[in-house]
């Protein structure tokens, strides 16, 4: 069924009885062309496109939980190809535009909201390492603007510009940046996917992977044995547990990064904002609540859940960047779990085993990342090679040494 | 000795005093400091020759007082030694004379600021400043610790009394934070 | 969380610093380990879900290096050594 | 106004009046009211409007779970939205305003959103507003975030102080009900340290809303009795107005205590709230229970809330909501709101009890309730009239804390409600109506036992009588009637029939549900809401309802406050500041500071009549160069580093040697990460045979030390090295220039002619008659140039002698900007080159990597892609016309070439004016930028439209063969 404005009238005017379900509960066939495991934002994606952009069937999406429960269900909700690497560049830049058009294409209102993101510049290091990233991302197509002082204070007057320790001095603006209502994102892949004949299979955990000289055969799961020519692998958060299963070891560590939300506000922030001084991004939703976040916790962990030092952290930014927020209530954390990688960048590459694929170490950038993640990994499984855009995310850049390291910080996953 | 003129953390020529509501918060630029570290395998050596001069070596987390020299301990096998500044500036020369190749010895005396807590109880202001358990710890602890993002080394000398050790270069800034958490505190 | 110092007794784990899995003290020697044997050592991970060996720094404390036995998923910490003794027990010396 | 509906008793002191206003219109109350209950004392039940269709709304509740009442309290910097007028307590001026209304609370023009309800069900809006695509972001998002969000927040800063602080306790007790005082009580006669905190500003919990008698008195007496006996325990913290807000690792909780939000302003001096860490192995939950309504047609009017509030503003507060009352109930308790409202002289008109057939099946009454529509269990229907109607769903104990580490609660058919499952937070305990106890008795029992087994006593503490009623209760989760909306989360207008939406379209899980209907993502996290509708979707899918199972709980127990989460880290006091021993001296010359890290560095220091800062950081240099310049470089990291072993470990630790370092001299060094990328650079020095200096830059101070601590601890344990910083210990400056040595020698004791301290030398030396000091040979400005360090304290005062006894010389003092200039004409990487990128290969200083030694980063730092031919390598550039303009962040493309990516060359990483060469330089990274030498090329900075031919050249600008620095 289609969505639209008139069918939500016409529906409203007659109880609401013709709307179907958004997505089938099929029990799994014995044996499918592709699996890819994990339901979140990249497994829905990428079975979205596999169906739709490379004509692909026979498709099954395996989720251990429910659909949209990975990270795609509990981010910040940013979008933006603000990024320095030739590496990176151009796949975020590739994944930016494809969230231009998404909800067209998948006729859902997933409210891609292009409000702009700012970088707020504290020192005029910052303003170099700045112009240079800037101009990477014009050099490659992105829109991105130096702002100074005077604009961001036009724009965000009630910041902190008279009693800072760490004054702004400018920002660097992508104007094409913005924000996406998450779960409609993970919910209009689905939609998508069922509609071109996916199979989504909720609650049904891989638990094993059946390997025959060299090839993958299938998968072992809490609902039996599903064969597949192809299995891709799209866990992020679980990647080394799942990819353990092959009797791979990665390049990876999961760490758990908090997020956290605010009570419903009257309109305050109208984009995005990072703090160059400090651990804190923030932006507002439609809602109202001020969504906002800040570094990782630091240590491995798959428990889902932060500690109290990183929630005062992020506070400690916020209050030092926005002073006017002190008697705004913080009103529910919560934690999800990052493949933090040993460059800060991801991967979407063949592995050892033939007909295994494997995507992930998306850290935290994942989210924004869904739709090219989704249709690049659709075309390294389709066609068995890398999309132009997602041809460094490697498994052995680190044995190569070409690394993608857009912080500098080099192979320890939690300064990244 | 030389026509040098000292110049406090504070950027002052005399030390400074500040009294908020019952605590007083003194400022201590006599006192010269050194750590002493012992060089590997030779900690029964270093212990023979500071026992020899004086030199108290108090277990792990714990600080003893002497004349001239006190000292806390700071790391395994590393401590931290005061002494009056009139007559032990040079207290890294005298240490070293004193422990030979046993331990390496640094001075130390300047790159801390020196606050001296007193108050009839200071546990309403410890639990402001630090995550340390203030009223359970004994007389002599000493410990480093966190205020207001800064390290510093705490030694409790009584419920009352605490001397605080922070970085030279973050004088002012300490100051404050143990200023406002005291009006806070009472 | 809580690290139980084995010196100094329990301390907040803000006052550390983490570095990550224990498995990184076994450095190879350079003089005799090429590129594959340091890839492997520096980049790849076990990663568990469960008991984790992990390195822990007293920068606001003692200055100790610590292996931390700990839980990723419950966070429960079952054992702290000292990461010289622990390296030292695994024949590192010079 | 009159309290026209105050009525006798109730825990507030009637002798003192407290006057106060809600949208411009003074009321009074009395000490002990909240702002809930006063207003309802002045017959105001009108408080608010909900989130989507600005539904009229009075108090559902009594406590911290309202969803409905919440308002802007207080004006200007001090505003605050959403605040529960049912846990506001009342002080004398207090001022409070509706929210999301306009005009006014009573006409509100976005009411028209409930007329037009059914086009607003939930999710609709994941279905329309897609055409045209570009009028998203500029037509409808725009409006509808106008429409949203509740209450506003002001543009002014918060101009009250929060603090924070650690607590330690052997036991924490949370909530201070019968559970919690039995707990404490039987904790504190321990002797342990006990802490108890209850979010309330009076304990006793719901004995001071209920009449029942607890050891033969008035429960509400008895908790005074208990609460008098702790305060006189040393060993017990008492902490009222104190909200638990989680559950961390290890025994870490968060707690808020709100010390000045009952007063018009803090005292001078004193926070608003603080945030404490509560370090405690054990705790006892004894949060209570949340009392949960029924959903049944028009359910949310302004006079409908929970029976036990009702029977709360009634019993603790003296307040009746209305004349003629209804209770509508499926369990026992809720007669004891009818009883305990009878025994107040209010006229209960009628008790709706679903276990005997009878239901409420809709209300009447736009701003608040006028009747109520009764069907029996014939099915015939009768209208009543009454002004308020309490509701009782029966009770959810609170089981958020013990939730918190994602454990899930487990249904309880006996009571309808969960409880607190297994794998709880260690160390913490549930007692009481927050374990599904819920009767008075076993409230004392179980807080007693608790604190019994969590501090393994022996013996336990006699047990007063109290009420043991058992729970009769016929679970009922909404009412089947009819085509209307009945409310299940108030706040978020999410009804029954969205529910039923949600499974139509098989949002059945129950977080789908959540997450598609936004049920229970309100203020109030769905504390009255969140298990009716997953028992209604349990009930539509056939499901059970352990089988369809809970959302999980977060972190905080009740919203909080950003600053009190800040602290004292905001403004100015966000970081500690670092300040160099120059600091005071330059501040009295009006010196510009600039932030690096945490220092507080000199950036120049303007003479008289210089209006541009180029003008003065020209000079700056020039002077150096011309004569001598002096420059703070204490915050560069210094570490000493001893031991017999000093010199194998730093040819571990540098990628270059330095255990051939002869002693009195000093040795640039390299240090790689061991993944072959530099990390840091700095001179070292060997000041005795086991005695080296090292320094590193200031940005990587502290890094450096923890990693050097990881390689004598970690890597090479058995290695005889100490390290202890000295960073601070002692006032570094930089004297260069080719006066530099006839300055120095004016305060130096010994002789430092070239012969006596030759180029790289270093040593121990005094000053200024028998001042100890150091003296380091070294040069980053390409001058003839020293760096000399005193003891902290002396180096104001040798700064000044410096300045005064080589006063011929014209010395200047230079800041971080000529400072860069010098390093820039030299050729020196710095922070814009030592990005984390790059190796030593790329710097043009592969040769310093030894392969004769093992040492950090040495083999992977031979790995293809870091050495290919063609990566980037550091070169020198400038304009070919000396008045073209060139930036740092600039990027390189050949001339002629299409300004896109493929053609990218490299980037400027450093780039100054040179009063020297007259133009600006730059150092930049090219790909092989070793043979491009001479060559010509752009450099394009898009982002200001610049675009200018420069030459690449030398990154050595200024004296490449070093004869000045040798000099």
């Amino acid at each position: 069924m289609r969505y639209s404005g008139f069918r939500v009238i016409a529906e409203a005017l007659t109880g609401h009885k013709g709307w179907k379900p958004v997505w089938r509960d099929p029990a799994p066939q014995p044996e499918y062309d592709y699996i890819i495991i994990g339901g979140g934002g990249h497994g829905l994606a990428t079975a979205y496109y596999l169906a739709k952009e490379f004509g692909q069937a026979r498709i099954a999406v395996l989720e251990k939980g429910y659909l949209g429960g990975g990270n795609v269900g509990r981010n910040t909700t940013i979008i933006r190809s603000n990024y320095l690497l030739d590496g990176n560049e151009p796949f975020y830049e590739f994944s930016l535009k494809l969230w231009e058009g998404l909800e067209q294409d998948f006729n859902y209102n997933a409210m891609v909201s292009q409000r702009g993101i700012i970088n707020l510049i504290h020192t005029d290091a910052q303003r170099d390492a700045f112009t240079r990233r800037g101009n990477a991302m014009r050099l490659h197509g992105a829109d991105a603007e130096l702002l100074s002082r005077e604009q961001v204070r036009q724009m965000y007057p009630w910041l902190n510009f008279d009693n800072a320790r760490f004054p702004i001095k400018g920002a660097l603006m992508q104007r094409r940046g913005g924000t996406v209502r998450h779960d409609a994102v993970a919910w209009g892949y689905a939609r998508g996917a069922d509609l071109r004949g996916v199979d989504l299979i909720q609650n049904c955990e891989v638990t094993g992977m059946r390997i025959e000289n060299g090839r993958i055969k299938g998968v072992e799961t809490t609902r039996g044995f599903i064969g597949a020519k192809k299995v891709g692998v799209a866990v992020a958060g679980s990647s080394s547990k799942v990819m353990a299963y092959a009797g791979m070891r990665l390049p990876i560590e999961s760490h758990v990064l908090q997020a956290f939300v605010s009570e419903g506000l009257k309109p305050l922030i109208d984009g995005v904002m990072t703090f160059g001084a400090g651990h804190f991004y923030v932006s507002q939703s439609d809602k109202g609540g001020l969504v906002f976040g800040g570094d990782i916790d630091g240590y491995n962990s798959y428990a889902q859940r932060g500690n109290l030092p990183v929630i005062e952290d992020v506070a400690e930014g916020g209050m030092a960047l926005m002073p006017a927020i002190g008697r705004v209530r913080l009103l529910r954390t919560w934690g999800g779990i990052m493949d933090m990688s040993m460059d800060g960048s991801p991967f979407i590459d063949k592995t050892p085993v033939e007909g295994l694929y494997f995507n992930g170490g998306w850290c935290y950038g994942g989210f924004k990342a869904t739709p090219a993640s989704g249709w690049c990994f659709a075309h390294l499984m389709a066609r068995d090679e890398p999309h132009k855009t997602a041809t460094a995310y490697r498994l052995d850049r680190f044995l190569k040494g070409r690394m993608i390291d857009e912080k500098g910080q080099g192979a320890q996953p939690n300064l990244h | 000795m030389a026509e040098l003129q000292a110049m406090t953390a504070l950027g002052a020529r005399q030390a400074a005093v500040a009294v908020v509501g019952p605590v007083t918060i003194t400022e201590r630029f006599d006192v010269a400091l050194a750590s002493v570290a012992a060089r590997r395998g030779r900690m029964a050596e270093l212990e023979g020759a500071a026992k020899a001069a004086g030199v108290p070596l108090p277990e792990a987390a714990r600080y003893t007082g002497g004349t001239p020299y006190s000292a806390f301990w700071v790391a395994p096998e590393m401590w931290f030694v005061e002494a009056p500044h009139a007559t032990h500036e040079l207290i890294a020369d005298q240490l070293k004379a004193a422990v030979g190749n046993a331990a390496s010895v640094t001075e130390q005396t300047d790159a801390w600021v020196v606050f001296d807590l007193a108050a009839p109880d200071l546990a309403p202001l410890m639990e402001r400043l630090c995550n340390v358990d203030f009223p359970a710890a004994p007389d002599g602890f000493a410990s480093r610790t966190v205020i207001e993002h800064m390290g510093c080394y705490l030694i409790r000398h009584g419920r009352g009394q605490v001397r605080i050790y922070g970085a030279r270069s973050s004088a002012q800034s300490l100051l404050h934070a143990l200023e406002v958490a005291a009006a806070a505190a009472w | 969380m809580i690290i139980h110092h084995p010196i100094l007794g329990p301390r907040d784990a803000q006052e550390f610093v983490y570095l990550g899995d224990a498995a990184l003290m076994n450095r190879p020697d350079g003089m005799t380990a090429g590129i594959e044997e340091f890839h492997d050592w520096l980049y790849n991970r076990d990663n568990p879900a469960g008991e984790h060996q992990e390195l822990w720094y007293h920068e606001q404390g003692d200055r100790s290096w610590l292996v931390v036995t700990r839980n990723t998923v419950t966070h429960e910490i079952t054992k702290v050594e000292l990461a010289r003794d622990v390296a030292r027990s695994k024949g590192r010396s010079k | 106004m009159t309290q026209s509906n105050r009525i006798s008793g109730g825990q507030i002191d009637r002798s003192k009046t407290l006057r106060f206003t809600f949208d411009g219109i003074t009321y009074q109350g009395h000490p002990g009211d909240t702002l809930a209950s006063a207003l309802l004392a002045n017959g105001v039940r009108l408080m608010g409007r909900s989130f989507k269709y600005h539904r009229p709304r009075g108090p559902l509740t009594s406590g911290s779970e309202e969803p409905n009442a919440l308002v802007e309290l207080r004006t200007g910097g001090r505003q605050e939205p959403n605040t529960r007028a049912t846990v506001a307590e009342l002080f004398d001026g207090l001022t409070a305003n509706s929210q999301n209304r306009w005009p006014s609370l009573r006409f509100d023009a976005m009411g028209v959103n409930d007329r037009l309800s059914t086009f607003f069900a939930a999710g609709f809006y994941y279905k329309t507003f897609m055409w045209p695509k570009t009028f998203w972001e500029k037509l409808y998002e725009p409006i509808i975030r106008r429409a949203a969000g509740l209450g506003s927040v002001t543009r002014e800063e918060d101009p009250d102080e929060y603090d924070k602080g650690f607590l330690h306790c052997d036991l924490l007790v949370i909530g201070a009900g019968p559970t919690g005082l039995m707990a404490a009580l039987t904790a504190g006669r321990s002797g342990k340290r006990v802490i108890l905190a209850d979010e309330d500003f009076r304990m006793g919990g719901r004995l001071n809303a209920e009449t029942h008698a607890v050891g033969g008195q008035a429960g509400a007496d008895w908790a005074a009795g208990v609460v008098a006996e702790l305060a006189s325990m040393p060993n017990v913290r008492l902490m009222t107005r104190t909200t638990v807000i989680g559950a961390f690792d290890h025994g870490v909780y968060g707690a808020v205590e709100r010390v000045s939000d009952h007063l018009p302003t803090p005292a001078p001096g004193k926070p608003r709230q603080v945030l404490w860490r509560i370090y405690s192995g054990r705790a006892i939950l004894a949060g209570g229970a949340t009392e949960r309504p029924i959903a049944f047609e028009n359910n949310d009017r302004p006079g409908i809330m929970l029976a036990g509030a009702l029977r709360a503003y009634a019993n603790r507060w003296g307040v009746k909501v209305g004349e003629r009352v209804a209770v509508f109930t499926n369990n026992d308790d809720g007669l004891r709101t009818a009883d305990d409202l009878r025994a107040k002289g209010v006229e209960v008109v009628a008790v709706i009890d679903s276990r005997q057939g009878e239901e409420v099946i809709d209300t009447s009454g736009r701003l608040g309730l006028k009747s109520i529509t009764v069907r029996d269990g014939k099915g015939r229907t009768r209208e009543i009239a009454v002004e308020a109607l309490g509701v009782s769903g029966g009770w959810n104990p609170n089981v958020n804390i013990h939730s918190h580490h994602r454990s899930r609660p487990v249904y309880d058919p006996t009571i309808a409600a969960f409880v607190p499952g297994a794998e709880g937070p260690p160390g913490l305990l549930v007692a009481g109506a927050a374990s599904g106890a819920l009767s008075t008795h076993a409230a004392l029992r179980t807080g007693r036992d608790a604190a019994v087994e969590a501090l393994g006593l022996t013996g336990a503490a006699e047990l007063p009588e109290a009420e043991d009623a058992p729970v009769r209760v016929k679970a009922l989760w909404h009412v089947n009637h009819g085509k209307g909306r009945a409310w299940v989360d108030q706040q978020n207008d999410v009804t029954v029939k969205d529910v039923k939406l949600a499974k139509q379209e098989n949002f059945t899980s129950v977080e789908h549900l959540k997450r598609y209907t936004t049920l229970g993502m309100a203020t109030d996290q769905g504390k009255t809401s969140n298990v009716i509708g997953l028992a209604i979707m349990a009930e539509l899918t056939g499901r059970s309802i352990p089988e369809t199972g809970t959302t999980i709980y977060r972190p905080p127990y009740t919203p909080v406050a950003m600053g009190a989460l800040a602290g004292r880290s905001r403004g100015k006091e966000f970081k500690p500041f670092r300040l160099t021993p120059s600091h005071h001296w330059a501040a009295e010359q009006g010196a510009v500071f600039v932030e690096v890290g945490m220092w507080l560095r000199t950036q120049w220091v303007p003479k008289a009549g210089e209006t541009e800062w180029r003008q003065s950081v020209d000079r700056e240099v020039l002077a150096t160069r011309k004569s001598v310049g002096i420059c703070d470089v204490t915050t560069l990291g210094k570490i000493d580093i001893q031991g017999t072993d000093a010199g194998a470990f730093l040819d571990r630790v540098y990628a270059n040697t330095f255990s051939s370092l002869a002693v009195g001299k000093c040795r640039y060094g390299l240090m790689l990460r061991e993944d072959g990328i530099v990390f840091d650079d700095g001179t070292t020095a060997r000041m005795g045979e086991n005695e080296y200096v090292m320094t590193t830059t200031t940005a990587n101070a502290v890094t450096v030390f923890r990693h050097l601590e990881y390689c004598r601890q970690v890597l090479w344990p058995d290695m005889d090295v100490q390290l202890i910083s000295t960073t601070e210990a002692w006032a570094q400056f930089s004297v260069a220039g080719p006066n530099a040595r006839k300055l120095l020698q004016k305060v130096v004791d010994q002789d430092i002619s070239d012969a006596a301290f030759p180029y790289m030398g270093a040593g121990n030396i005094t000053v200024c008659g028998g001042m100890r000091a150091r003296l380091f040979r070294i040069s980053f400005s390409g001058e003839l140039a020293y760096e000399i360090a005193v003891p902290t304290r002396y180096g104001d005062a040798l700064l000044r002698e410096m300045l005064a006894r080589g006063a011929e010389f014209d010395p200047i003092v230079y800041g971080t900007e000529a400072l860069g200039v010098m390093r820039i004409e030299k050729g020196h990487v710095a922070g814009g080159e030592l990005n984390g990128q790059s190796t030593a290969l790329n710097m043009g200083l592969g040769k310093m990597v030894s392969k004769k030694k093992d040492s950090i980063g040495m083999v992977l730092s031979q790995r293809e892609g870091l050495v290919d031919p063609d990566g980037y390598r550091l070169v020198g550039v400038k304009p070919v016309d000396a008045n073209g303009r060139i930036s740092a962040g600039s990027h390189l493309l050949e001339k002629g070439a299409a300004v896109v990516a493929a053609n990218d060359g490299g980037w400027l990483t450093s780039k100054v004016y040179s009063p020297h060469i007259g133009c600006d330089i730059a150092l930049g990274y090219l790909k092989a930028g070793d043979r491009k030498i001479g060559q010509r090329m752009r450099a394009v900075n898009l982002l200001i439209g610049q675009d200018t031919e420069v030459e690449i050249v030398s990154p050595h600008f200024f004296d490449p063969e070093g004869e000045r620095l040798r000099g």
